[in-house]
This record gives structure tokens, sequence and C-alpha cells, in this order.
């Protein structure tokens, strides 16, 4: 493929996974120092133990910085315009933002599931795409995540516990105020879960489109707002935002149901691994998937087109996919890896208990489509909200 | 006499009395602890709980380590490095700026005054997010993006028009016949400004300098779209903790202490010499 | 040149340049620029598509007048409160004076921690519930409310020390004997309030009404924070279509806010206009 | 029983004492001035006749009700401020109304009683007039019609004149004296200014240090006082030491003149200037230091046998140039005061 | 040529005009006193001769030198403000030095210069206070202070003493008459006070309307004024229409006196109040219509012949009660008014 990377100090063409570390190394500690944005709040603590291990094994420095994905992509994208060089050489970023910074060009064109040595073991669902959207390896998924029902088991009996959309909504009906559903706006729980009930009840053609990935943000937010489709979602919605608590984000979810206000809730596997960790959350939190799948999701490392230190970038990269680091990930932070030699039988029992159980995941996890589900939580305010 | 007993005590009941004054005082420091100190100091125990859920009034476990690993980063003594110097020259700009166009607003009778009046004030009524969008995009083209020089710039549109009303309150006080007096003694415009102005400027430098001091420390919009993440302020390297959708309680609230702490620290300092019918004037008066 | 430095006129514009300026540089400028920006499509062409978009979309009409309310609310309340503080601590009271310096203290602390404070007192299972549920009483629903009393709360608590600093002002503004004279007419304490002292406050007291009104109106991190998640206010959408790159949105949603607040500021002006004294001085 | 008895009333201000027992009776109908100097208390007092400030101890009686505890607003009293204190964002109409409108005075009586004040205080045509579109000299009778308005058993006055201009002050202190004369209202003036309080009071308290230092009409304080204070806070005066011999006393310059009563050794004497005659005489004892015309007047400043003399010259048709040398001539009594000592100047 | 020479100065705020041509001369040494009104601009014109004003038209010359397109701080006068004008962050010898610092001075020079300023106006020992530590007249005394150190060849006085009250500025007014003397700076003084104008200057101006009425010494400006004005701002005065008939005129009640200078028909004059002789006499043909007693002498207003008159009578060691019947006598000669009319009210 051709490069659009401006700033490359090696011949990236000759780049393979063999040889990768004979080229890439000596390039990396030429360049001696690499930049990583991350845009999750939660997992600093992962960047800074891959960091310890970079700089350890390489000698090269990593300039850390946090950031918000939303403004760090639009400086990005401004900085590209501007044709200047970009502030950073690696980015965790999500995995639903690769639509929007590749079509602003953002996204260096660097194959590197094809050589980066530690991407042998590669997911190939992700390889050359991202849910619908081919990328060529360039914006490779270090990271996955899945949205879940989690529930404090000291209030839900098992036998209680809701496995379809019909039973949580019974269940809510049930117990009032007691189901927390996240506003999709304002956290991917709450995203991931309204297309995960649109998977659920659209069937036919406008199933067809609404897993039609080729679907661009605009054209997935026209059909959202006006097709016939979507009526049973938003009288699913209607129903049970009558008996369940509307949240304002993914925490304020959480937060909730360790108030023992609520008893389940919609959430992200890992960010709950991180409330266990931080005791927010009791350790009678449990989690569950519901028939007919719930999202499951992942965040990319790229490397910017206009980066300056390409080969250290790539060689952190490398390390992050690495499967060392990868375990130590899943281990402390409940992120699965797109590593095929990686599933959660290598966990410690007493992490595994707060993990979804093998008898759901993976077998219930469906690809996320995060323009649509954004365009079903706009439509979802204007449709049933607001009315 | 019975008359008299029956109207006394009804009449005495009816001023401010010794006795009631430790009253007044006991229910206001009561509600002052109810409201500031109360969620200050479970803000406190948020961050140094090591699991606090219901029926736990206080937290039954108690650790440091969130504090520890927060101040172990070193971007955090960067930032507030970072954060101090461009408070203190954003501070110091300001107060140099304001003082000549304060000057004019407070002695010079003029016809647009209404309209410059509003326009300095614009900037506390258009949201900051923008102002710093459409700033973000011009500081790109002039090359002023993400660099300290840049969210000084940014800042003190901000922290201007603050300075320019105190400044104004203050040198409206100041009597013509006392530069007219310096005049006659034989002080140039130099001379008055240095030996006159400026000393009696000074609560409203005091004043207007310590808003522009707690205003730069704080902001986040505009320097977060200019400088972020290339420059790190203080609240910029935690405002990430604070994301309302990941927001977990016991981080942000070390978060919160650590963005509190000087500006607290400044005000109670401060609050000796203000002058609030100089602040009121200032911020109060349309 | 000397001549000309002597011209009032050239004085005028030469002390009015450096604040004036700078602000038409680096605010008027950047407005400008974001007023063409929510005229236009990506290609350049106009379009009032933006604009359209706030006032035919549910959500967005809902948003305008949530940002209203929110403006409006905590404003009612503040001055329920302010105004009998204002007048308390003009009061001889004990510890007058660490009182006055510390009841300022929230002017200092950014709307996020004022609204993770309302989470942690007045969330239910919070600490409030905590300490009440002994008594088998429990917190009613404050916040992500329905009303945005939760918003209400911390909005409040952020406007009072302001609002009381200005009203304080303003009744101390007021000469005594002004009070002393209404009470020999044979005014009572509770007349004189009425009749003489909030009347002549009042131009102190609109003025703290419709700085915290702007204020409050285009604050977001708090409705965001402990708000109801519909609707939510214009400022907190406008944060929205930021995240999602929509800057053309943004703008002509800043704009439609701006042009409230400086409506409001203006009906403000014309209402008072024959209050008003002109503060200037002028001399040669 | 008087119709305003105050009666040991003592005033402090943590440890500062502003009034010391204070004593004054008012007839009714009365139109007594206390004068005195800067800070000696008379607004003190006069704020806790009005309610407004309240004694640490003694009592107040008004028609004999005892007033002390009352609040202002219950106590038929109306006062006039230094300041005016007229309220700007009422019409003049509005600040007569009122005081009547707290009191409930029906609303024909209202108009009635406003109209009247407003013929009396000079001011119709000027209802509709806020108070900052009004002159000094209408804004004090403003002030004042607000206050006889109410109809008041006692009328109170801080310095009602001192913000006017002298031209003003006298025109105003003038229609002072007539209005009092109309409507009769018993009277407590606030000044320190003498002329002020000699034209105008029927009695006059003098007051100094937060006390009563002597009470009279105002002839009697001038002609005869017995107080070295009073004599110098009520026009100018030399105050001078005397050889008295029983009946008679010696003046510095020799002269021997008769005593208005009986003292032995050092009398303590009140001379005013104009009592004074003067009169060139190049063998004279005296030489003039100073002149000063003053219209219908000249001041002389003369030295002689070691003091220094104030001395009038009425008309001064032929002012005597200083330097010259002059021979002094006192007739008329002298009157003795009563202090211990005089004070170090006058 | 006179030291100070100010020449047809005029000036207009926008429309208004504040002074009309204006021309005055004031010799070295001179004390110069400007009387009017409020409002008739005396400050006005102080401000153009400190140069804190331009004028609109006209020049100034100081000592042959032209000034008015100087800047107040080249010029060589100092002023001394009404409201004082000390610096209130600088203490009273930071105020003093300040002048002869920006003049550079050098500092012994200095030291010696406001040690002798403290001294000549009693103000030893309060070098070190603040300017709010200080009562009404030690600040005045420091104002002044601060002008005189500069040793300037003209110093300007805008109603020094206005803001103190009626003791305090007499006690100051004589001081300020020996510092002139002590010192001779040539002097302006602004005042709206007769009685300040005529007890300090060598010569009076008296303006209204921006306008200079008269000019002439404290003398003959109120013995013999050729305005009404004049005659009714010095004193008090009352004015009269008489028949005149050559040398003499006719006064209201019929007495016949001498004319100061010829006149046929109807002359105007002034006749003070203390020209005019009372006496009780039952058979009189005026009647007291009120008494002010004033101390040093009585006032009384007496109806006659339809006019009303104020009489002043010396001393009046026996009053005469208002009601009473007197007769009046005039003696001297009537010196005539120039105006063509008198205005309706002295
Ligand atoms: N609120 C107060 N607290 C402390 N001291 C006071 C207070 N009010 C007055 N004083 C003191 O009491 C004394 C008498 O004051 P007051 O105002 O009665 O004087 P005054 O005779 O009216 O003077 P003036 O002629 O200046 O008005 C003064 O020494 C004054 O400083
Ligand atoms: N800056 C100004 N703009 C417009 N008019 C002015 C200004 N200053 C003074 N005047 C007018 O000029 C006239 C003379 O004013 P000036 O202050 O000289 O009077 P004054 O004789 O000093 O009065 P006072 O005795 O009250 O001090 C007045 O009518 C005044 O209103
Ligand atoms: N004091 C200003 C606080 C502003 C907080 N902004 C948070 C923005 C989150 N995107
Ligand atoms: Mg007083
Ligand atoms: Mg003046």
């Amino acid at each position: 493929a051709e490069t659009n990377l401006k700033n490359l100090d090696f011949d990236l063409s000759k780049v393979t996974r063999e040889n990768f570390y004979d080229i890439v190394v000596p390039a990396a500690k030429a360049e001696g120092t690499v930049t990583m944005y991350n845009f999750a709040g939660s997992f600093g603590d992962a960047w800074k133990e891959l960091i310890t291990r970079f700089e350890a094994k390489y000698g090269i420095k990593v300039e850390y910085s946090d950031v918000k994905g939303a403004q760090a992509n639009q400086q990005l994208i401004a900085v590209q315009k501007a044709g200047e060089d970009a502030p950073v050489d690696a980015y965790f970023a999500g995995g639903g933002d690769y639509p929007l910074l590749s079509s602003a060009g953002v996204v260096g064109n660097i194959p590197l599931t094809s050589i980066l040595p530690n991407m042998d073991h590669y997911d190939p669902a992700f390889a050359q795409s991202l849910f619908g959207k081919p990328h060529g390896g360039a914006y490779p998924l270090v990271h996955l995540n899945q949205t879940a029902i989690g529930y404090d088991s000291a209030f839900v009996k098992p036998e209680d516990l809701p496995k379809t959309f019909d039973e949580l909504l019974a269940w809510a009906e049930k117990n009032p105020m007691r189901l927390g559903v996240t506003l999709p706006s304002k956290g991917g729980s709450g995203g991931g879960f309204i297309y995960s009930v649109a998977l659920n009840y659209l069937t036919g053609e406008c199933r067809t489109k609404l897993t039609d990935y080729t679907l661009t943000a605009e054209q997935a937010a026209d059909w959202a707002m006006t097709s016939e489709c979507l009526e049973p979602v938003w009288d699913y919605y209607r129903k049970l935002l009558s008996v369940a608590e509307l949240t304002n984000g993914n925490a304020d979810t959480l937060n909730l149901i360790n108030n023992q206000q609520l008893y389940i809730g919609t959430v992200w596997e890992d960010q709950v691994m991180t409330f266990i960790r931080g005791k927010q959350l009791p350790d009678t939190f449990r989690l569950t998937l519901l028939e007919n799948g719930q999202v499951g999701s992942g965040d990319a490392m790229f490397v910017p087109a206009n980066a300056k230190h390409v080969a250290a970038a790539m060689l952190l990269i490398d390390m992050a996919i690495g499967k060392d680091f990868q375990a130590w990930k899943l281990e402390n932070k409940a992120s699965r890896s797109p590593r095929t030699d990686l599933t959660s039988n290598l966990v410690t029992p007493e992490t595994a208990k707060y993990l979804l159980p093998s008898s759901v995941y993976p077998r219930l996890s469906a690809p996320a489509f995060w323009d649509m589900a954004k365009a079903l939580g706009e439509a979802l305010d204007e449709k049933v909200l607001s009315q | 006499m019975a008359v008299v007993a029956e109207t006394l005590p009804k009449a005495r009941a009816r001023v401010f009395h010794e006795d009631d004054r430790l009253l007044v005082s006991a229910g206001l420091y009561a509600a002052l602890g109810l409201t500031i100190a109360l969620p200050l100091v479970l803000m406190f125990l948020w961050s140094v709980a090591d699991g606090w859920a219901p029926p736990n009034v206080i937290p039954r476990d108690y650790t440091l380590s969130r504090w520890l690993d927060m101040i172990a980063d070193p971007g955090l003594l960067r930032a507030a490095l970072n954060s101090t110097v461009i408070a203190v020259v954003v501070t110091f700009a300001t107060a140099l700026i304001a003082l000549p166009t304060a000057w004019a607003m407070a002695r010079f009778p003029f016809r647009l005054k209404r309209l410059v009046e509003i326009f300095i004030l614009a900037p506390v009524i258009i949201p900051g997010l923008v102002v710093a969008v459409g700033i973000g995009q011009v500081f790109l083209f002039l090359g002023l993006s993400y660099s300290i020089t840049g969210v000084i710039l940014v800042q003190i549109v901000g922290t201007l028009p603050l300075m320019i009303r105190l400044m104004t309150a203050t040198l409206e006080t100041i009597p013509d016949d006392l530069i007219h007096a310096a005049r006659s003694l034989g002080a140039g415009t130099v001379g008055v400004v240095l030996h006159i102005i400026l000393p009696l400027a000074v609560p409203g430098l005091l004043a207007g300098g310590l808003l522009s001091f707690i205003g730069s420390f704080e902001e986040f919009d505009k320097s977060f779209i200019v400088g972020a993440p290339v420059v790190e302020t203080l609240p910029i390297k935690l405002y990430t903790f604070l994301d309302p959708y990941s927001l977990q309680l016991p981080i942000a609230s070390i978060i919160a202490f650590i963005l509190l702490l000087p500006a607290l620290i400044v005000f109670v300092i401060a609050g000796r010499i203000l002058r609030d019918d100089l602040m009121a004037a200032g911020m109060g008066k349309l | 040149m000397q001549a000309a430095l002597h011209d009032r006129k050239i004085q005028l514009a030469l002390l009015l340049l450096p604040g004036v300026g700078y602000l038409v540089l680096f605010f008027g400028g950047p407005l400008v620029s974001a007023l063409i920006g929510s005229l236009r499509l990506d290609d350049g062409s106009f379009t009032l598509q933006w604009y359209e978009r706030i006032f035919t979309r549910a959500t967005m009409l809902r948003g305008l007048q949530t940002s209203i309310y929110y403006g409006v609310a905590p404003v009612f309340v503040s001055l329920l409160v302010s105004i009998p503080l204002a007048l308390l601590i003009r009061q001889n009271f004990w510890g007058r004076k660490l009182f006055n310096g510390l009841y300022k203290l929230p002017m200092a602390v950014p709307g996020i921690i004022v609204a993770l404070m309302v989470i942690i007192m007045a969330e239910r299972g919070g600490f409030i519930d905590r300490v009440i549920a002994p008594f088998g009483v429990s917190m009613p629903k404050l916040v992500r409310d329905e009303w945005g009393i939760g918003v209400i709360l911390a909005t409040v608590w952020k406007q009072i020390p302001f609002m009381t600093l200005i009203i304080t002002s303003a009744f101390a503004g007021i000469p005594e004997d002004i009070r002393h004279a209404a009470r020999s007419l044979g005014a009572s304490r509770l007349n004189t309030f009425a009749f003489v002292e909030v009347p002549l406050a009042m131009p102190g007291i609109t003025a703290a009404i419709l700085l915290t009104f702007i204020g409050s109106m285009g604050s977001y991190a708090i409705p965001d924070i402990v708000g109801s998640p519909s609707p939510r206010p214009l400022s907190v959408l406008m944060l929205f279509e930021f995240g999602e790159g929509r800057f053309a949105q943004v703008y002509a949603m800043g704009m439609v806010l701006s042009l409230f607040a400086v409506v409001v500021l203006l009906a403000y002006y014309a209402l008072t206009a024959n209050i008003g004294v002109n503060r200037a001085k002028g001399d040669e | 029983m008087s119709e305003l008895e105050i009666s040991n009333i003592t005033k402090d201000y943590g440890a500062t004492r502003a009034l010391h027992p204070v004593s004054i009776n008012v007839e009714r109908g009365e139109f007594v001035t206390i004068l005195g100097p800067s800070g000696c208390g008379k607004s003190t007092l006069l704020r806790i006749l009005m309610g407004i400030a309240r004694p640490s101890a003694g009592e107040i009686r008004l028609a004999g009700t005892r007033i002390d505890p009352l609040p202002p607003e219950t106590r038929d009293i109306a006062m006039v401020f230094q300041s005016y204190a007229l309220f700007p964002h009422m019409s003049v109409g509005k600040n007569l109304s009122f005081g009547l409108r707290m009191k409930n005075v029906p609303s024909p009586e209202r108009a009635r009683r406003i109209e009247h004040a407003l013929e009396i205080c000079n001011l119709t045509g000027l209802v509709e007039r806020m108070p900052r579109q009004l002159s000094g000299g209408q804004q004090q009778r403003v002030a004042l019609a607000r206050a006889i308005v109410m109809q008041p058993r006692l009328l109170l006055f801080d310095e009602p004149l001192s913000n006017l201009d002298a031209k003003l002050r006298d025109t105003l202190r003038q229609e002072l004296v007539y209005l009092h004369r109309r409507i009769g209202t018993t009277s407590i003036y606030v000044t320190h200014d003498q002329a002020e309080a000699m034209a105008m009071s029927d009695r006059i308290v003098v007051m100094d240090g937060g006390r009563v230092v002597e009470t009279g009409t105002p002839l009697d304080l001038y002609r005869a006082p017995t107080r070295a204070f009073t004599a110098g806070f009520l026009g100018q005066t030399n105050l001078l030491t005397a050889d008295a011999d029983g009946t008679r006393a010696r003046l510095p310059w020799g002269q021997l003149v008769a005593l208005s009563a009986q003292a032995k050794g050092i009398a303590r004497v009140s001379v005013r200037p104009e009592t004074i005659a003067i009169r060139q005489d190049d063998t004279g004892a005296g030489t003039v230091t100073s002149v000063s015309f003053m219209g219908a007047n000249a001041l002389y400043t003369v030295g002689i046998a070691g003091t220094t003399l104030k001395v009038s010259q009425a008309g001064g048709e032929s002012l005597i140039a200083a330097g010259s040398r002059v021979s002094l001539d006192f007739n008329g009594a002298l009157h003795l005061l009563k202090d211990r000592e005089l004070p170090e100047a006058a």
C-alpha cells in the first residue's frame, strides 16, 4: 500500500514481521522518544505498566498524555489540515472513532497487523477491517471490551436473573426503579445496549439495514430518525424507562448500584473490574449477557500519518499487543485481548468471578456499530425522551 | 405599674440584642459548616476511603495509596508549575492591558461608552467553548496553538473583562483633585501614574489580580482546546479524571482537592485584603 | 505629535486600545469566525440548517427551554437565601470578619467539583440518605430529577456568595440616615425594609440577578453531571455536538445562547436606563 | 411636668462615654437649641430621643409617658436629618405621604395635610419632582415638610442647615423661625453654629464633652455666661483674670470696673470685644497689632499690659491702622465666671 | 507690568459659557479674593490659572511670561484645593516632599524647606501621620504647607476653609492672613463667603455669572459699592429707590439725605442695616416685625412706609420687642448704585 506517512526515517515498505526488529528498533532508538495519547480515563495505570516495560527494554522515552478523545480527534484533524506534524506518535483511540479519523486522513497507512511480530496471533476478524470498515491493518484494536448486564447478586437471585430483553423488562416492571439504563449519548454501555435492543427486535430488511456497516454516520442518523423499522425499539424503551432509571453515564450507573439504589444496570465489563478493584462495587457484583447478543467493541492504537516518531510508535504498539502485557491487562483490567491465544482460562479464579462467565462470552458478543448506535441514541432522545 | 411592665419587654424584643448575636453567629457558622465544610470533609473522606458502601455513614477502611499514586505522577508537578507560571503571567499581563482601558472607562465621558461596556462584558456572556473553538482555528493558523503563549493569550480573554471592570470601579474613586494637585506640584503624566494612580489603584489591582490568578489557574475550556495535551495545566491534567461519564468518586475527590487547595488558600489569605465594595462594583454593576 | 497627544479623542482612543483592541482581536475575531462558521456548510455555501436544527428538533427546543429554566430557577432560590444572608451579615455578630471571608469560598470552586459534592451528599444512597436511614426516612430524588433540583442546588451553592456580596454592598450603600428617617416616620423594621431598603438596593440586586442568570444559563458541568438525562440544556448538548466534531452546530448553539443573554442584558439596560446615573467624570 | 423630660441619660460606646448623665427639660412649644463643638454628643442625644440609639442608662418622658423603651416608629417624634435623608426613589409627594401611610392616616386627611405642609414650606409645584431634581435648599425644605406633616409632639433637627451655603443658610434660618412660630411644635435643634443658636432659640443648652455646661436664653448666655466655655463658644470674647476687691475689679489696662456680684482676690471674667471702646490715642497704653474689616464692624487685636485683647468697633467708619497706639475703655458691669481656671486660649 | 495679568480669558463648556471675557491684574505680593455665588466661574478661573483646564480664548502672563499654553507642572504656581486633595497613601512628610522631589530639589534643601513649612503651619510633630489620622483643620494646614513648601510665584486657594466648622474657619482664616503677611507670596483666594473675603483680602474681585462685576478694596466695596449685586453680596443691605433732587434724596420714611454724587429722579441706593439708627418711639412710623439676637448686635426687620427694612443695632443692650413702634434715622452719605434696575429681592 502506498504510504501517507509524512516523517518516515526508514523504509517502511521493506519491513516484514521477520525483519521488523532489525529495521525498526535502530530507527526507533534513533528517534529517541515517542509520544503517546490515551483517551480512556480508567486505563492510565495499564499504560504506566506498559511504559515502564517499554522504557526498560528499549531505553526509549515515552511522553505520555491522558486526553479527551473528542478533543484529541479534533486536534489531530485540525493539525493534519494545517499540514503540521502531529503532536502524538501512538494514539490509543476509541474503536468507534475510526470512520471519523480515517475520513480526515489522520490514520497513518501502516499494515501493522501484517508486520508487527506480536500480531502473529491476531484475531483475523479485526485484522483488516473494523466493524465493517476496512483499515488494512492500520487501526488495530489492542483492547477488547464488552457491554453487559451487571447485577448485585445480593439482591438479584439466580433464578430471577433476566436472560432475554423481554425478561429484563419484566424484571424491571416487577422491581420498579431498580434497573439502571445508561443514556446512550452519555456512555457506551447505554449505546451498546440500545444497539443490542435493536439487534434483538429487528428482523428482515430492517435488521439488514441495522447491520449495514457501509452506512455513513449521516446515513445512519437519517435512517434512525425516520425509519418505521425502529418502532419496536422505541416501544421497548418507552416501557422500560417508565420503570427504570435513566442514568448520566457508565460510572453513574455503577455508583447507584454501589449505593444499593439499583440492582441491575447496563455496564462495561472492564470498567466493572476497575470499580471492583477500587472497592467501589460490592464483591457480590456479577455480569451476564442477554440472549441474541450484546455489543462487544474494542479500542485501537494507531500511528497518525504525520507522526514524528513512527518507528518508536510501531515498537510501542508491538509491545502493547505482546502476550505478556495482554495477559497482565486481562487479569488486572478485564481487558479482553484480540489475540487468539489468550482466553479467560488464564485468569486467576479470584478475578474470574467478576468477568463474564464463559457460558455467555464470547458466545453472545455481537460486533459494535458505533455510528449506528449513536444514531439510535440521538433518535431515542428525539422520539422517546423528548416526547 | 402593670401597664409599664406589659409594654417594656415587647419593645425590647424588637432590637438586635447581645444574646441574638451569639444566636446569629451560631446559626451562620452552623450553616457554613453544613454547606461548605461538610461537603469538603466528605470529599476528603472519599479520597482516602477504601470502599464506602451503605449503610456506612463514614468509611470503614482507609487507604492512602490513591493519593500516593496521584502525587507520584511527575506530570502533576510539571502541570502545577505550568499553571503557576501561566497564572502569574496572565495576571500581570491582564493588569497591564486593563489599566489604560479602565482609566478611559473611568475618566472619559464618551458617547459609545455603554456599547464598549457591553463589549467588555461580552466574554462573560458568550460560552467559552464557542470562543475557544473559534480561537483554536485562528491560533493554528498563527502557529500559536499548543504553546504556552497561546494558552496565555486565550486565558487573558477570560480574565480581562473582570479586571477592566474592577479597575474602572477603583479608578472612579480617585478624586480628580488628587491628580490636579500632583500636577500642580510638578508631576508630569509619568509622575502622576507612578506616584498617585498606581498606589491608589492597589486595592483594585489586588482584587482583580486575585480573581485573574484564580481564573487562570482554574481555566479549562479555552486552555484545553488551545493547549492540550502539549501544554498541560493542572486542570487539563486533572479534568480527564473528572470526565462525567467515567468519574470515580475516590479519584475525583483527590483531583478536586488538588485543584481546589491552591485556590482556597489564596482566597482565604486574600479575604483579608479584598474590599467587598470594589468587588461588588466591579462584578455587580452593569 | 505633542499636540495630538493633547487631543482628548486621540487620548481616549489610545487608552481604550489595549483592552478593547485585545478583545477585538482575540475575542471579537473568533466570535465573528464562529458566527460565519455557523452559517456555512462544509463546502462553504450559506446555510441556516444549523439554526433550523435548533428550532425544529424537539431535543434542542427542550434544551433551550431547559437552559432558560436552569438560568432562572437558581436565581430565585439564591435570592431567597442571599437577601436574608446579606441582612444578617451586616449585623454585628461574633466572628463576623471570619465569616465574611469564609462564605465566599464557593466562588473559587469549579462547577464540576460542586456537582461532585452534590453527588456525594444528596444522591440517593449517599451521605444524607445514610445518615437518615436509621430513622426510617429516605432522601427524595435530587439528582437526575425531573425538576433539576440537584442542578439548582449546586448552582445556587455557587451563586450565593456572589449574590450576597453584591447585595450586601447594595444595602451598605444606603445611608443609615435614610433607614432611620423611615423609622422616625413610623415605619416598622419590616416596612422600612420593604418600602425603602429593597427599592434602593434594587439596581445592585438586579445586576446580580442578571449576571448569575447569564452565568448559570451557560454552565454545563453541573447539569451534565447532576441534571436529568433528558431534557438536557443547550450547553450540554453543545458539548455533545463538539465531541461529534460538528463545529458549525456548536457555533450556532453558542450564538443562540449568547443572543439570548445579550437580549436579556439589553432589555435590562432599556428598563433601567432612567435609573442609571452616568458614572463618568470628566476633566481636562 | 415638662413636655419633655430627659433624666440622667448616659451613653457608652464600648469604653468611651459619649454622654455623661444628661438631664434636660423642654416645655411645651419651646424651641430649644443644643449647641456644642463637634463630637460633644449632640447627635447622640438626638438619636436617643428619636429611638435609633438606645441610652445606657436614664429615662425619657414625653408628655408624661416614658418613651425610652419604645421603638422609634411609635414615639410620635419626627426628625430632620443633617443629610436630609430624603428617600431618593420617591417623589416629593411620596416622601411626604410615606409617614402618613405608615401611620394609616386616611387618604383625604393625608392629602389635606400634605397640601398644607407643602404650602407652609414653600414647596407647592414641586410635588412631582424627585429629590435629585431639587436644589439643596429645596431638599432641605422637603425634609422639613416631611417631618411636620406628621404633626409630631416633638420635632428634632440635627444641624439641618449645615450643608447649605452661607446665604441660603440665613434665609432658611429665618423661615424656620417663622415656621416654628406658626405651628408651635416643641422643637429641639442641634447645631455647632452659635449665630444660628442665638438667632433661633428660646433657650440654648450648651454642651461640651458629653455634658451639659450651661442652659439659658440666648441673651443671658451671651451677656452673663457663667462658664468660660459658654463665653468662648457663643461669639468672640476675652477671657481675663482681674483683681477683685469685693465689688470692683481691675482690668489689665488699669481701669476699675464694678462687678455684678461680690468677689475677692482673683476673679475670672469674660469681656466681649464690642463692650470695649477703642480710641486712637498717641499716649494710649495699647498698640493695635492687627485689623480685620468685617463690613458692619472692624475687629482689632490690641496688645496691652502684656495681654492681647480682641476689640470690636461698630460701624468702623474710620479704621485705626495696625501699629497705632490706642486707649481702651470698658463700660458696663463685669460678669463673674464660675470656672476654677481659665482655658489657655479662648 | 503686573505680576499676574489675566487678559480676556473665556471658557466655554460646549454651548454654555462659564467665563465671559475676564481680565484681572494682580500685583506682586497682593492677596486678591475672588468672591461670588456658587457657579459664577470662580473655580473655572482658578483651574485655568493652574493649567488643569484650558481657556477657550485669552491669555495669561505671570511675571511677564505667557503661561497659558504651559502644562501645569511647569507653571510656578501652587494650589490649595477645597477638598485638600492630600495624597491619602502618603504621610504628611511625604505629601510635603512630593512636589520637591518632582522638581528635583536636592535632599538637604528639601528637608530644610519642609521643616520650615511644617513650622509655619503649626504641624511640627505630625510628619509621620497619614492624612486620615488628621482632623479637618490639620488636613487643611497640611494642604497649605504642601503648597507653600514649593515657594511658588503664585498661590491659589479654592475655598480652602469651606469644609470646616465655623469656629475652626475663624481660627484658620486668621492664620492664613498672618501667613501671607509672613511669606508675602502673591495669592488668589476664591470664596463665596463675604466675611472671609472682607477679613482677608487686599482686594476683592466680585464675580457673577462668569463676569467680573466690580473690583476694589474691602472697605470701598462695602461702603461704596457701585452695583446692587456687590452691595447685596457683601453683607446685608437694603436696596432702595429714592427720589433724588440733585444733591439729596428722600428715604422711604421721609428723611432727606445727602447724596455722594449728583443725581436726579429715581436714584438707586444701598443702605446698610447698621447705618440706620433705631429708636423705640410710640409715635414712630415703623413697626418691628421680627427681632434676631445675634450676640454682638440685634437684627430687626422693620415695616415702614410700605417697605421692609433690615436694621442692625450694635450692642443691643436693651432689645426692642417685636410689634413695637420705632423711628429710624440714617446718617451719612448715600452712595449711588449704577445698575439700571434693582433686583426684586436683595
Ligand atoms: N457608633 C459609635 N461608636 C463609637 N463612638 C461613637 C459612635 N457614635 C458616636 N460616637 C462618639 O460619641 C461622641 C459623640 O458623637 P456625636 O456624633 O453625638 O457628636 P456631635 O456632637 O453630634 O458632633 P458633630 O457636631 O460633629 O455632629 C464622639 O466622640 C463620637 O466619636
Ligand atoms: N466640566 C464642566 N462641564 C460643563 N460645565 C461646567 C464644567 N465645570 C464647570 N461648569 C459650569 O461652569 C460654571 C462655573 O462653574 P465653577 O465650578 O467655576 O463655579 P464656582 O464659582 O467655582 O462655584 P462654587 O462656588 O459652587 O464652587 C457653572 O455653571 C458650571 O456648571
Ligand atoms: N471552572 C470551569 C469548569 C469547567 C469544567 N469543564 C469540564 C469540561 C468537560 N468536558
Ligand atoms: Mg452630629
Ligand atoms: Mg468652585
